[in-house]
């Protein structure tokens, strides 16, 4: 059964497919290498299917979000091969996903998510140029502003997702009603902590939305030989949880669907799993040679599915798009990375004591006294 | 409080934690309904509710790593890990998280909690819960390791792990919990953590251990006092960070030292404390330093624990021997 | 949809509720507070189901050995109390699981089991002698015979779970046709490495058989608290892997199943999860006071159920059962075990050289250098 | 062979045993298709077949303890380790079950696997990617710990752990991947895991070091030699079982010693090894034994990393105030 359903007659809610509700046949039945059957509002071609969660000016400020990303994230390429930044992981193609999710999420809401979701950091708070100088090799960039709550990306895979199980368990326990997203990768499901995490947060209804992007890889190892689960989101099911599978394409449907895990959380219903049907379409990072296990035409297939031109078409089609205003935003998105490069480059360079002080609270006897050797040579 | 043995001093410090602080809270396995393999968290559950203590799943890293979240977000959670021999599944969330979100976020996000674990053996236990690999946190930068001896230092060391604005490993041992009593003090206090504690003063030799092993290292100090020598007794405490300066004053004074643990010999604690005791007053050594400590092998089982824990016997041979140095 | 079926009508395989065939839908309709919904053959008052994969003799058999089962497990229980034991954890209720389970296996089948599981490694082909030796706090209770392919009872929760997927692993390149079972109770789901043995199992299709004894409690942890999933066997979706729920106090039911699973993975068809529905009557081990967490109303519920109870009443009705037959099964296991604990407590203590040598092939200087220190005193 | 690098010689290693004994398969995050992050694995799966080199899930302990169960099984398993810092999430299985089986069995069941672990900083790479925790590995008893530093000491040390009948830890210097070349034989050779080697005798003081850190090591050797200093310079190699004898001859000779690690100083190897030295020739040390390290911090990203490896200049100037003393 396919979620896939033209025109805009129906509420957004009976739409989005909880594993455990209505739809869960139409999650069980996809196959991370057809992925047909998720839910989706917008066809690659920019035709809608179903009534989109968000106004026409709303869609454009995605879209414009989605273009700052994607000149972030060839910034950031070319930057790094100039040697101006340590290895940088990119997200092209993935800008759906990390938009959509992070518009979601309000200022209360804690995220933690790792080295590939600048876009989804930056757009819930993570301002550029933390982001640029975390990744030109300086630890000053995990030091979000006050107001932000945002934990540092996680370079380790699989290792964050419990702490959002504990910030949202915290927050239960303060009565707020922040929640809690994590954002991983398809191959971080294979490793344990995924499955301790997605069980703590069942156990104990933390308000945590686990949002997995399947991009196709962990590294060079395809997510159907990963696991011989049919989805991600089929995993779910082992802890109670409801799950939905999107197309992680598709900034609306994204949005739509995180938006319900949000608020299912908020409402004291718990936690859930969203797993985002998506493709790296560069190189694992900086690092990695795709050549060697994967072909270009699998890639040539997904550049057709690109989010942005999707919601281009959209947009063209309802007039809110022309070239000028994409040149403008281009620019502006431009402008505005440079500046924060710059920033991140003229930042003084840290200092050898920093190390140190930046241990603990207060620098150990034992800290002070290597600082001081440090410092005399 | 009157006079409590180490586990009772344990289990009042957490009451007094979870009454003061209501930003306190506790995890592990079994330590609601049932207080704990050990009942150090006996009653708290039904002090202090189920919002306050929870029982968890058979989740290492998830404990670990739930509590990590919670800290960061402003709880200052303990989490108990059942025995040592069963940390080994969230040492990654240690190493990589715990200890260094601080580092990471450049102070902006911090850790504040208490990972407790009991170690050690000398109680027959079955594989795995005699552990004492207390080098393994010792090394981890960005943590604080602390093991109390006595039923006061736990209760103030305890107490001050849990107010500490960084993580601290909490190490109880065992064999002590019900075997040594103290009268100790009814009200809110702390104890330092960094410096060792001078437990007995002397002249002749330094006698340097920590946690269970305090117990055979007191009985050593007691016979080679009878036999005429002044032992200086040192109950280091604090594993990280040391008091290299405490440690070599001593043995700057005695010029011998004899440092003791359960831990295997190889990469154990003690060459760390021998190491920094020769940087510091080599020219004052009149003897190698010696380390008594289990051996290079599993904790066997107990047929054959007394033939890995280091006895009475061995401390005073090898303080004998080094006097002779 | 119940999978308890009355009569003798239906072929085995037909019978056995894997979680990705047919009755798939019984499998997660259960709850393990009421475990209607599982593979059942005889029922507590002894009456018979469906065909029966055994004949009377052999019912008589596994019947004996569940008798002398027991008659260790209260052996051993009164052992410790006498303090001659170290830690006993006990069985008790647990018999039909686990005799059954280890009737599926072949000599040449591995198996990797817990702490509870005497009976299990027993009737596998663990001497009663090394279980004991074992107990008593000797490392030689590991050295089972050259012909015997089961590993030392795991004392870790959850982390020999994956063994048994190396071993399968190893014996599948070999080209062999042995398999690997692993026993784990419900508590060991909630490890991560349950969802790194199962998921390598899936991906590599290793012959591995996970046979969980779901008895309850996690010591004192309800299994109902450690998880929202409905059952333990619905975890097994998460990894594409086909499961099966069966009553774990029905030794027919459980030799079926796990024969049946068994045979899969033979044939070259892959990892199964086997859910045993069972109940420990008796404490976690001995240091433990089950009166802090759970009802004696509950533990008598079970003891109606108890698994020794439902075959002598089956085989009272098919004349296969008198009570002079149960005493002298009772003497003979009495002697047996007598017999064994006799040589266990007469075997000489070990040295304090053994320390040394049992660590590696052969002693390290270092580790020679030490054994000479030891003895020298 | 010819002249080849440490990566060409652990890729020939491996080819060679592959070749030589079916009982041997590989497994690894990304060994197959990409020939591992840093292409160690290159060409073996192409070469032996998708039947003995396997790409695994993200799942480090599920790698060791697969890996652990062929190898009881009679197998050969070499697992790799993407980076050291990856490596926590399998501390479990190391110390509680891969160390243990043969203890547990007595002698019953092994487990002859090698775990290979890429290690140490100096790329600039990302946090995580630059750890050396060498010692909590060489803490374990039951696990044998093996680091090259020279081409020539990774193929033969690679082969002999691969045929070692108990399991071993291998250790692999990132940084030395591609920066040291070397003429190696072209045949199966072994190096034997245990000894020290002497890389270049002298009589004034000993350097002390291995793996990564041999490179400044070497370095500074040569500028104290051109300031005259008579250098003995010793590559521990195997970290456990270490060689005690060894390392004490030499001091024994020189009287002066500075170990040299890139893990932070409390609780690293050196401890061990100086404590060592001091037990077997305190008479004969005419200087304390000093460490040069890194700091007792989180190794730090690519801008400060030079704050934190111990430079040459670090190593020269112990050793010159060792020299004083
Ligand atoms: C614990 C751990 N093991 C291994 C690695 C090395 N590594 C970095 S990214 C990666 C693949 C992760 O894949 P996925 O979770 O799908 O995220 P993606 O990179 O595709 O966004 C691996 C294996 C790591 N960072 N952490
Ligand atoms: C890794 C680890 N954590 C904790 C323990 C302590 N422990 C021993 S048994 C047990 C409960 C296990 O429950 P379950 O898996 O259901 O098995 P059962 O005892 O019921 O047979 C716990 C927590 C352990 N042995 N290993
Ligand atoms: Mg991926
Ligand atoms: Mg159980």
């Amino acid at each position: 059964m396919s979620s896939r359903k033209p025109g805009l007659g129906r509420g957004l809610e009976a739409l989005i497919p909880m594993a455990s509700q209505t739809t869960n046949d139409a999650v069980r039945e996809t196959s991370p290498d057809a992925p047909k059957d998720m839910f989706q509002l917008i066809e690659p071609d920019g035709s809608v299917l179903d009534r989109l969660p968000v106004t026409l000016e709303e869609m454009r400020a995605l879209y414009a979000d989605m273009v700052e990303a994607r000149v972030f994230d060839h910034k950031s390429m070319a930057m790094q091969r100039q040697g101006r930044l340590a290895t940088y992981a990119p997200f092209e193609g993935q800008e759906a996903a990390q938009i959509g999710a992070a518009a979601a999420l309000r200022p209360q809401d804690w995220l933690a998510a790792t080295y590939r979701d600048a876009a989804l950091n930056w757009r819930a708070g993570y301002p550029w140029r933390l982001l640029i100088l975390g990744r030109t090799g300086d630890e000053r960039g995990g030091e979000v502003p006050e107001s932000v709550r945002i934990l540092p990306p996680s370079i380790t895979v699989g290792g964050h997702m419990i702490h959002a199980v504990g910030l949202a368990w915290a927050e239960k326990l303060k009565g707020s009603d922040s929640v809690a997203l994590t954002s991983f990768g398809d191959g971080a499901t294979s490793e344990g902590d995924f499955h301790e995490a997605m069980n703590f947060a069942a156990v104990y209804e933390t308000p945590t939305v686990f949002f997995c992007q399947n991009n196709g890889f962990a590294i060079s190892y395809p997510v159907h030989e990963q696991t011989r689960s049919e989805t991600i989101a089929v995993k779910a099911e082992a802890y109670g949880m409801p799950a939905a599978r999107v197309d992680g394409n598709d900034v609306a449907a994204v949005l739509a669907v995180v938006r319900e895990a949000v608020d299912r959380a908020r409402r004291g219903e718990g936690p859930s799993l969203i797993e985002a049907v998506t493709y790296r379409l560069g190189p694992h990072t900086t690092s990695d040679d795709p050549g060697r296990y994967r072909d270009e035409d699998e890639g040539e297939d997904w550049r057709s599915k690109d989010p942005l031109t999707r919601i281009r078409k959209l947009l063209e089609k309802a007039r809110g798009w022309t070239s000028e205003w994409q040149e403008e935003l281009e620019k502006a998105a431009s402008a505005k990375i440079e500046e924060a490069v710059e920033w991140a480059e003229n930042l003084a360079q840290p200092e050898p004591e920093d190390l140190f002080d930046r241990m603990f609270s207060t620098p150990t006897p034992s800290l002070q006294e290597q600082k001081k050797i440090a410092s005399d040579g | 409080m009157g006079e409590v043995n180490l586990a009772q001093a344990l289990n009042g410090a957490l009451d007094t934690a979870l009454g003061s602080d209501s930003r306190v809270v506790l995890l592990g396995e079994d330590i609601g309904r049932t207080g704990g393999v050990f009942r150090i968290t006996d009653g708290l559950l039904d002090t202090h509710g189920g919002e306050r203590v929870f029982d968890t799943p058979v989740a290492e890293s998830g404990i670990v790593g739930a509590a990590f979240g919670m800290a960061v977000a402003g709880m200052r959670p303990v989490a108990e890990i059942q025995f040592m021999g069963f940390s080994y599944p969230a040492y990654d969330q240690v190493i990589n998280h715990v200890a260094r979100i601080r580092n990471r976020s450049n102070h902006r996000f911090a850790a504040p909690m208490v990972i407790r674990v009991p170690y050690g053996g000398g109680i027959g236990a079955a594989e795995h819960h005699s552990e004492s690999t207390e080098s393994i946190y010792a090394h981890i930068p960005g943590i604080k390791v602390v093991v109390p001896s006595t039923p006061r230092d736990a209760r103030g060391l305890l107490l001050a792990a849990i107010e500490d604005p960084d993580p601290v490993v909490f190490l109880e041992p065992i064999r002590l919990y019900r075997a040594v009593k103290e009268d100790i003090p009814d009200i809110y206090y702390t104890v330092d953590i960094g410096p060792v504690r001078v437990e007995r003063e002397g002249e002749d030799i330094t006698l340097i251990s920590w946690g269970a092993m305090m117990k055979e290292t007191r009985q050593a100090a007691v016979r080679l006092e009878s036999e005429g020598v002044s032992v200086e007794v040192l109950d280091v405490r604090t594993l990280s960070p040391l008091d290299r300066g405490g440690l070599a004053d001593s043995v700057e004074k005695t010029g011998r030292a004899v440092i003791i643990h359960e831990a295997p010999l190889t990469g154990g604690f003690g060459g760390e404390i021998a190491a920094s005791i020769q940087e510091r007053c080599l020219y004052s050594l009149l003897s190698p330093i010696v380390r008594v400590t289990g051996w290079d092998t599993v904790f066997p089982l107990k047929r054959s624990e007394t033939h890995y824990l280091p006895a009475v016997d061995r401390i005073v041979n090898a303080a004998e021997k080094t006097l002779e140095g």
